[in-house]
């Protein structure tokens, strides 16, 4: 096929009044966007390249760029998008599926955004968080039904735990859709603040292993990079069923990205394919879980909490009770606009639930069924803020996972593009050229300082409520109104509406 | 005092050079006009490396020792003896590049573009910090040794 | 319900969990079913053995078992067992029942306390035969009316729940783990020819008997293992027929589908099974032209009684077992034989643990069953015509 | 030597007692009357010899790492999941799901292996997973296939009956497969095709075949009298080409 | 008490050196010329107009006031009295010494021609030389320069540039013979006879003609070329003088040990005048280059001092600009023997020659023309001998630099230093 239908999405816009052809522009886009003219002796840009990933504009020392979206229209069609057509145009050169990364971006409603958060006035005192205490620390494994005390002793131990200085954890992200500089980053920042970061299922880099302790294992269908040490190494193991970008398919992990560090880690073989299977082939029914939840633990004496994360789906209630019941201490529920670094854009945009509604309906079924307290509820899927994670709290969730905000605090700038392998910004990718421009050391403060943010922010919030520790607000909807919700909306997320 | 680069976070992206070649200029604080007011674009004293992956910028060690001080035939070349930075006095320079055939670093560039000059770091004398570090994107650049430099021989 | 705070709490007031229908409930579980073909019985205990062995594939909700020939002394009249949530539901329930079939013996279920089983409801027996009249009246013939029946009490009666309803065979099963119901049941007193038994382990908690293993209709008894993907398809389906999936369990849905297939419309077992774990259109495409022309019109007509996703079955009835797989294996099945004996079970270890050195031990391929019929079983009956359920 | 009667143990505690029975020094630790208790040798790492009288349950020397198991009876599912190392040796037959993602040691089963074996199987520098199955095998064997050996011998197979089910290597992408005997096209996944063995090959093979032999006192020679046949993939890219490039 | 004897590179870097150490013991630095401190090199500058007398100081004005160091200009010290270990000057005055540096540096080398006595003739090291030269170097005068050798071409360059005719001899059959291969040779003549030199190669002067003053030469060819100003440059020779009748061992230059003493006690010789340790040839001889000159008045000067130091060796290298072409060279350019490899770039229509010289896999030598940046790290992996095996091939690029060399030499030498132990 010679004639191609693409056109540029976005248009590169130099001002030429401020361009010193310093080629820094040149030098960063991975896209090959800019280039240079020897003979001409001037930088010159490619429209259809750009992916809008603004490094370019970030880096330029003259301010001289900018990119918008390509003025490029079609007969205007409320039906027929340009979106639309261009995809078609896409495949119909191709015959591949569409890919696409991060969560999903349709306008569906965000109900984070529906919900308001209460606070005290003259019945009951607000809390000044600054000089008083505050405290959001949380414990995330299985309680015991009742504690037993003998001679002043515990008769049995709590079983095993994490600790989180604050209800906000990495999500899992693999080394392999993500840079071991990011890996490192976040890592880091687990450790700085108290929390904990998420191997996804490309394995625990031998730098990695110092911070063991800070450190989620995943184990998924591919099984990458898990052995003795592997289990041993990490605080918690995850099982992981499913991702909120791609409920119910496998993820295949090129081989361009398998390279030396993630086949050492991965522990596959350079330049194979990573194919993590939809199902693990060991787990084909609920009973099927626990063998595998009990495994892991027997590989590991018992010694860890294990956590299963599924994507939010319709009967999510049903399967995290059974979940619970299958012996998992730790259950993560992903939404549907949580991210990814590849998935087939049909499956990103329109499968699954609003983690919203899903942790309502799990914390519900959980408490109806009388066992909410046995087993910890973690909940992702585009967690933007801090007040996101108190309405995560105040629904019932124990902590969150946050990955895009996590990766957008390292620079990420939501191109989509991570499946590329080319991000700029050295996170989502293994090109050396490109990995590097993440500096795990900046990364690591940035995380921190997001996360350090976000708890001053949720403290303030908790304050205004008259509560001084979180756990006063787990489960607490009556710290929650509505707005703008039908009455069956508000029914799913059991609140009230405004003014109520 | 020194400047070290931590070639594992460079990005390649120059901006040091850009930056080291403005604060050299008439307009250390304009890039614009730094580089199309003068009639050659000023020069850089700092020199990025790359073969790609790798790349790192280079910049004088300001060695203890420093061979081009003891080589230099005009004298020009000296180490500041209150800040350790070795530097070069351009009016006495005269371009006869032995400093080039000596420093071990390759770290001293030909500036040929007026009177030909040895052009080397001087640290950006006076300021807090060198303004390739502080423009480095992606702390690939650090400030090291307050107290001295390499002995480079 | 009305929180102590004064305002409702909408998520407990959107359905009633504690009984099963209200919300479609997956379920993973242990399945093991034994036959000894030349009908000779056998005591309770080893099913209970058997699948008390995989204790650890259930969660303690639900254990069950199906026993055939263990009513001798009634070969001719449906034994109905009942749950009842009280005394009036039972009432209530034995008069419709009076009005409808002549009781030739009714009770409790004998029981024994046991240690883990808790919250039982009224559990009764009745052995019956429908009134002649009646049957003339509903003009259908006897098992289409004691169907009609049974969903009409299941339906419709408050408190009653009709959970088994065979001849000469029976259910039993409560929420608890299934060595605990089989001792509860005081099985080991029981003696038949089939045994069927099931370890539940539902991803949430009904807390209510009815919803465990096996589900019956008539003789015919399933337990499962599993979770049906094509639930929506097949049901939408099965409801065209007049059946009610009023539990909405995937086992309720395999049982009408072997009850629609095998006794309404009289397929042969060997069809029926080629409907529900099609063959793949590859592997038809390979056969023989007449051969497959039968398996395209099997795949095309039942097109939606295909029952997709992992499961494992035991089918039971008075004639024989049947254990199957789905078309790609994804639930475990093991099958031994010693002498007269067919075993089937989801672990080796359960048939073992019963049978130390059967003579062959093997494990079915997807798709295809397991059959194990009496030597004496005559071949299916004949075809009877579709009927209408009349709608109660 | 150990010698636990694990009659009506349950799995918890026996493998407790294995473990505790490694600790204090025991080289070997044999168990008599096992039936159906699960994870046995999982996690484990040492060079020790667990032997198995009965039939062993589920996920049977799971994240083993350096283990031998001998097992005197037929092993359920799960075998030798994600195993880094060790030697599991199975006296009669295996159950679905064997060596699902495993990545080192070797597996020998005397007699035939359910659905799904191998699948994920995969091989990492000086680890390359062996497994050789003496009878037949199910459906999707090999499927995902990364890496290792696998071998089949179809020994004892009946007339007209298949050495290895449908989808055999869907989707592999490394690794090799040496089938004593006819495979037709239709029971391969699209991503493998058969080829001749090459001097190399049957080197290799008689060695890993005459190791089989010795674990069950089997004449090496005979096995290898019959012609097998060798399954690769395609390439190590299977689904390179499945998405839209722009 | 230190004396030193000479006001050059290797004096000052005594000076420099002592002074690190002992800020009070006195100094004294005597010298035949009678101006401040001044870089040899820039005569040619001088010549040329680039640079002012003031301009030339090889230290600033106050350098001997701010270092306490008393200076005795334009008195040529005449001998040394070992015995009574003092000084003795031509005006017959004595300079007691407790450590004595004889820094004497080079003289032209004069070779035995008729007629080198008639004016019009000169030499060309000196103030004293270029500032006579400058003086009858008018614009259109013909000049003929003895020797293409670094200082000849430096004269010829400033030469043509004052507007002179310029005709240079040379007895070997190349320019800068002493660094330049053939192929080297070659691209620079090329480029200096576009500027308008011209050479007579494989030919010398065998007679200076005219009366009083210079009217011409006669070459060996027996060409006579007519002239009004010759440079003899051919070279320099020690100027062991000073030595002459002392204990003080002499071969070309003054012997001395690896701490630059000579085989008298407390005395030291340092720069041109001495034979230093040729660390490419592994031999002793002079090495008449100002950057040896420094390092050796330095290690001298702190050996005097009373610390111990040690001079590692040297070897050759020249930096030489000629009409705005840069030659750099060390080491050795064009081995002759067995071991050698020799990886050569060349690209004569742009003017570009790379030359590396290995042996055992050390790099021994180069010849850098026109690209000539970051030659420091060549001279360096000579000086420290390093072992190219593995980045040979990057020795050739033109931006041959850190990110050839292997992570791990390169780590070490940009964190840690070169280390060559010079």
């Amino acid at each position: 096929m010679s004639l191609s239908m693409a056109t540029p999405a976005f248009l590169i816009e130099r001002n030429l009044d401020r361009c010193i052809h310093c080629q820094v522009c040149v030098r960063q886009c991975a896209n090959e966007a800019h280039g240079y003219d020897h003979e001409e002796q001037r930088v010159y840009s490619d429209d259809m390249r750009c992916v809008n990933c603004h490094r370019c504009v970030v880096l330029c020392p003259t301010r001289a760029l900018s990119v918008r979206q390509f003025p490029l229209e079609f007969r205007a069609n409320a039906n027929w998008t340009a979106e639309v057509i261009h995809n078609i145009y896409l495949q119909a050169a191709t015959g591949g599926i569409l890919l696409t990364g991060m969560g999903n971006d349709r306008p569906y409603p965000i109900y984070w955004d529906h919900m308001l958060i209460n606070a005290s006035q003259v019945t009951n005192p607000s809390i000044d968080p600054l000089r008083e205490p505050m405290e959001l620390k949380t414990f995330l494994g299985r309680k015991p039904e009742k504690i037993v005390i003998e001679n002043g002793r515990l008769k049995e131990a709590l079983p095993p735990q994490l600790e989180l200085e604050l209800p906000v954890m990495f999500s899992a992200m693999s080394f392999g859709s993500i840079s071991l500089n990011a890996m490192k980053s976040l890592a880091l920042a687990a450790e700085a603040e108290g929390t904990y970061y998420n191997t996804g299922e490309g394995g625990l880099h031998k730098d990695l292993y110092p911070l063991g302790h800070r450190t989620i294992v995943q184990v998924a269908s591919g099984r990458f990079g898990v052995h003795p040490d592997y289990l041993a190494a990490g605080a918690a193991i995850e099982i992981k069923i499913g991702q909120g970008a791609k409920p119910g398919i496998g993820g295949h992990l090129p081989g361009e990205k398998v390279g030396r560090e993630v086949s050492e880690t991965r522990m596959i073989p350079e330049g194979t394919d990573a194919l993590s299977p939809a199902p693990h082939h060991d787990i084909y029914s609920i009973e099927d879980l626990r063998q595998l939840i009990y495994s892991l633990k027997e590989a590991t004496n018992y010694s860890k909490p294990v956590s299963v994360k599924i994507a939010a789906v319709h009967n999510v209630a049903a399967i995290a009770s059974g979940i619970a019941r299958a012996g998992a201490d730790i259950i993560a529920i992903d939404g549907y606009r949580g991210g990814t670094g590849a998935t087939p854009l049909r499956t990103r945009d329109h499968v699954g639930i609003p983690i919203e509604f899903a942790l309502a309906a799990v914390d519900s079924r959980l408490r109806d069924e009388g066992i909410r307290n046995q087993v910890s509820l973690v909940v992702a899927g585009s967690i933007r803020h801090s007040a996101d994670i108190v309405k995560a709290v105040a629904l019932g969730a124990d902590a969150v996972y946050i990955g895009s905000a996590a990766l957008i605090a390292l620079g990420c700038h939501m191109c989509q593009k991570c499946y590329t392998g080319k991000c700029n910004w050295g996170i989502a990718t293994q090109d050396p050229n490109l990995t590097k421009r993440l500096n795990p050391e900046i990364g690591a403060k940035r995380a921190a300082n997001l996360l350090k943010a976000w708890k001053h922010e949720i403290k303030e919030m908790l304050g205004g409520m008259g509560i001084n520790a979180l756990e006063s607000l787990r489960g607490n909807r009556l710290m929650l109104r509505g707005i703008g919700l039908t009455d069956r909306e508000l029914n799913i997320l059991g609140i009230k509406a405004a003014g109520e | 005092m020194r400047v070290t680069a931590r070639e594992e976070y460079c990005a390649g992206c120059r901006l040091c050079e850009v930056y080291c070649a403005v604060s050299h200029s008439p307009y250390p604080a304009d890039p614009v006009k730094a580089f199309r007011k003068s009639p050659h674009p000023p020069i850089s004293r700092v020199l990025v490396e790359e073969q790609r992956p790798v790349s790192f910028a280079l910049q004088c060690r300001h060695c203890t020792e420093a061979i081009c001080v003891k080589a230099c035939i005009t004298g020009a070349m000296y180490r500041d003896p209150v800040t350790g930075a070795v530097r070069n006095q351009e009016e006495r320079c005269v371009g006869c590049w032995t400093c080039i055939l000596v420093c071990p670093f390759g770290a001293i560039r030909r500036d040929e573009q007026g009177k030909k000059v040895a052009a080397k770091c001087d640290l950006c004398a006076g300021a807090v910090e060198p303004a390739c570090v502080k423009h480095c994107p992606n702390g690939a650049l650090v400030v090291e040794g307050k107290g001295g430099g390499l002995k480079c021989m | 319900m009305v929180g102590n705070d004064g305002w409702a709490r909408p998520w407990e007031l959107q359905g009633n969990h504690r009984r099963e229908g209200s919300k479609r409930i997956p379920s993973g579980c242990a399945i093991a079913g034994m036959i000894n073909r030349k009908g000779r019985t056998m005591s309770g205990v080893d099913a209970i053995q058997s699948i008390a062995l995989m204790h650890d594939r259930s969660n303690g909700l639900g254990g069950g078992f199906a026993a055939y020939g263990i009513y001798p002394e009634f070969p001719e009249h449906y034994a109905f067992h009942l749950f009842f949530d009280d005394h009036k539901a039972r009432e209530q329930t034995e008069s419709f029942l009076n009005q409808h079939f002549n009781i030739e013996l009714g009770g409790p279920i004998p029981t024994r306390k046991v240690v883990g089983i808790s919250g039982a409801p009224l559990i009764w027996r009745y052995f019956a035969k429908p009134k002649l009249e009646q049957l003339r009246v509903a003009e259908m013939k006897e098992d289409d009316f004691v169907v009609n029946m049974v969903m009409f009490i299941n339906e419709r009666l408050d408190g009653a729940y009709v959970f088994s309803s065979g001849k000469n065979m029976g259910a039993f099963k409560g929420v608890g783990y299934p060595e605990d119901i089989g001792e509860f049941y005081r099985l080991d007193e029981y003696r038949g020819y089939i045994w069927t038994a099931h370890g539940r382990f539902p991803t949430n908690t009904p807390g209510w008997w009815g919803g465990a293993h096996p589900f019956t209709l008539l003789d015919l008894s399933v337990v499962h293992n599993g979770e049906i993907s094509s639930y929506g398809a097949n049901r939408r389906f099965l409801e065209m027929f007049g059946y009610r999936c009023t539990l909405q369990t995937d086992t309720e849905v395999m049982t009408y589908i072997f009850d629609l297939l095998l006794r309404r419309q009289g397929l042969p077992l060997e069809t029926a099974v080629k409907a529900v774990a099609a063959p793949f259109w590859s592997t038809i495409a390979r056969m023989p032209q007449a051969q497959r022309e039968v398996l395209t019109a099997i795949r095309t007509v039942y097109s939606s009684l295909l029952v997709n996703g992992p499961f494992s079955i035991v089918l039971g009835s008075s004639q024989g077992i049947m254990a199957l797989n789905d078309r790609v294996k994804l639930r475990p099945l093991v099958a031994a034989t010693k002498g007269d004996l067919l075993y089937v079970a989801s672990e080796e270890s359960a048939i073992r643990e019963i049978c130390p050195k059967p003579e062959r031990v093997w494990s079915p391929r997807g798709g295809e069953p397991v059959i194990g019929m009496l030597e004496d079983a005559m071949p299916k009956a004949v075809p009877a015509p579709p009927v209408t359920v009349c709608h109660l | 030597m150990v010698t636990i009667d694990s009659r009506g143990i349950y799995y918890r505690d026996l493998n407790r007692m294995i473990k505790q029975a490694i600790n204090d020094g025991a080289g070997e630790v044999v168990l008599k009357n096992v039936n159906g208790q699960r994870y046995i040798g999982d996690g484990l790492r040492g060079s020790q010899r667990i032997v198995i009288e009965g039939t062993p349950g589920n996920d049977l020397a799971a994240y083993m790492d350096g283990l031998e198991i001998l097992v005197k009876g037929n092993a359920q599912d799960g075998v030798a999941n994600t195993m880094n190392d060790g030697t599991v040796v199975i006296y009669g037959d295996a159950g679905d799901t064997m060596g699902y993602a495993m990545r080192g040691g070797q597996v020998y089963v005397r007699g035939h292996a359910g659905c799904r074996v191998a699948i994920h199987m995969k091989e990492y520098q000086d680890k390359v997973p062996l497994m050789v199955i003496g009878g037949r095998a199910g459906d999707f064997l090999g499927e995902y296939m990364a890496g290792g050996i696998l071998v089949v011998l179809g020994l004892g197979l009946q007339p007209g009956e298949d050495i290895v089910g449908d989808f055999c290597g869907t989707g592999m992408h490394g690794g090799v497969m040496y089938i004593r005997g006819q495979v037709a096209d239709y029971q391969l996944g699209r991503e493998v095709k058969l080829v001749s063995l090459d001097e190399g090959d049957y080197q290799r093979l008689h060695a890993i075949v005459q190791r089989f032999a010795g674990y069950f006192r089997l004449n090496t020679s005979r096995i290898m009298a019959e012609p097998f046949h060798k399954l690769i993939p395609y390439n190590k890219r299977p689904y390179g080409d499945l998405y839209a490039k722009a | 008490m230190y004396v030193i004897i000479g006001n050059s590179a290797a004096a000052v870097g005594a000076v420099e050196a002592i002074r690190r150490v002992d800020d009070r013991g006195p100094i004294t630095l005597i010298a035949a010329e009678p101006y401040h401190t001044y870089s040899r090199p820039l005569i040619s500058y001088y010549l040329a107009g680039k640079v002012t007398e003031e301009q030339m100081a090889y230290r600033p004005r106050d350098f001997y006031i701010q270092n306490g160091v008393k200076t005795l200009l334009g008195r040529k010290a005449e001998a040394v009295d070992t015995r009574a270990r003092r000084v003795v000057l031509a005006d017959g005055e004595g300079v007691a010494y407790q450590k004595l540096l004889i820094a004497t540096g080079g003289r032209p080398f004069v070779p035995p021609v008729q007629g080198l006595d008639k004016a019009g003739v000169f030499t060309f090291t000196t103030m004293d030389d270029v500032k006579a030269m400058a003086k009858e170097a008018t614009p259109g005068a013909r000049a003929v320069v003895i020797g293409a050798g670094l200082i000849g071409l430096k004269a010829a360059e400033a030469l043509i540039r004052k507007g002179l005719q310029v005709t240079v001899v040379e007895l070997a059959n190349r320019v800068l013979s002493a660094i330049l291969d053939q192929e080297g040779a070659a691209i620079v003549q090329a480029h200096l006879e576009k500027q308008g030199i011209c050479f007579l190669l494989n030919n010398t002067v065998t007679q200076v003609t005219g009366e009083e003053r210079i009217k011409g030469v006669l070459l060996q060819d027996g060409q006579e070329l007519a002239c009004d100003l010759l440079v003899v440059a051919i070279g320099v020779v020690p100027n062991t003088a000073v030595a002459t009748g002392t204990g003080i061992r002499v071969n070309r230059g003054i012997l001395v040990d690896d701490t630059l003493c000579t085989s008298e006690a407390d005395i030291y010789a340092a720069g041109d005048v001495s034979e230093g340790y040729d660390m490419v040839h592994g031999t002793w001889r002079v090495l008449p280059l100002l950057p040896n000159a420094y390092r050796q008045g330095e290690v001298a000067g702190l050996n005097m001092a009373g610390q111990v130091a040690k001079f590692a060796g040297g070897f050759a290298m020249n930096a030489i600009g000629l009409f705005g072409l840069p030659i750099l060279t060390a080491g050795l350019a064009w081995p002759e023997g067995e071991g050698y490899r020799v990886l050569v770039r060349a690209d004569e229509e742009r003017q570009n020659y790379r030359k590396v010289v290995l042996k055992d896999d050390r790099v021994v030598g180069f010849i850098l023309i026109n690209q000539v940046d970051r030659a420091g790290i060549l001279t360096s992996l000579i000086a420290a001998k390093t072992d190219v095996c593995g980045f040979e091939e990057g020795l050739l690029e033109p931006g041959f630099g850190y990110v050839h060399i292997p992570v791990e030499l390169r780590h070490q030498r940009l964190l840690q230093g070169v280390g060559t132990g010079w």
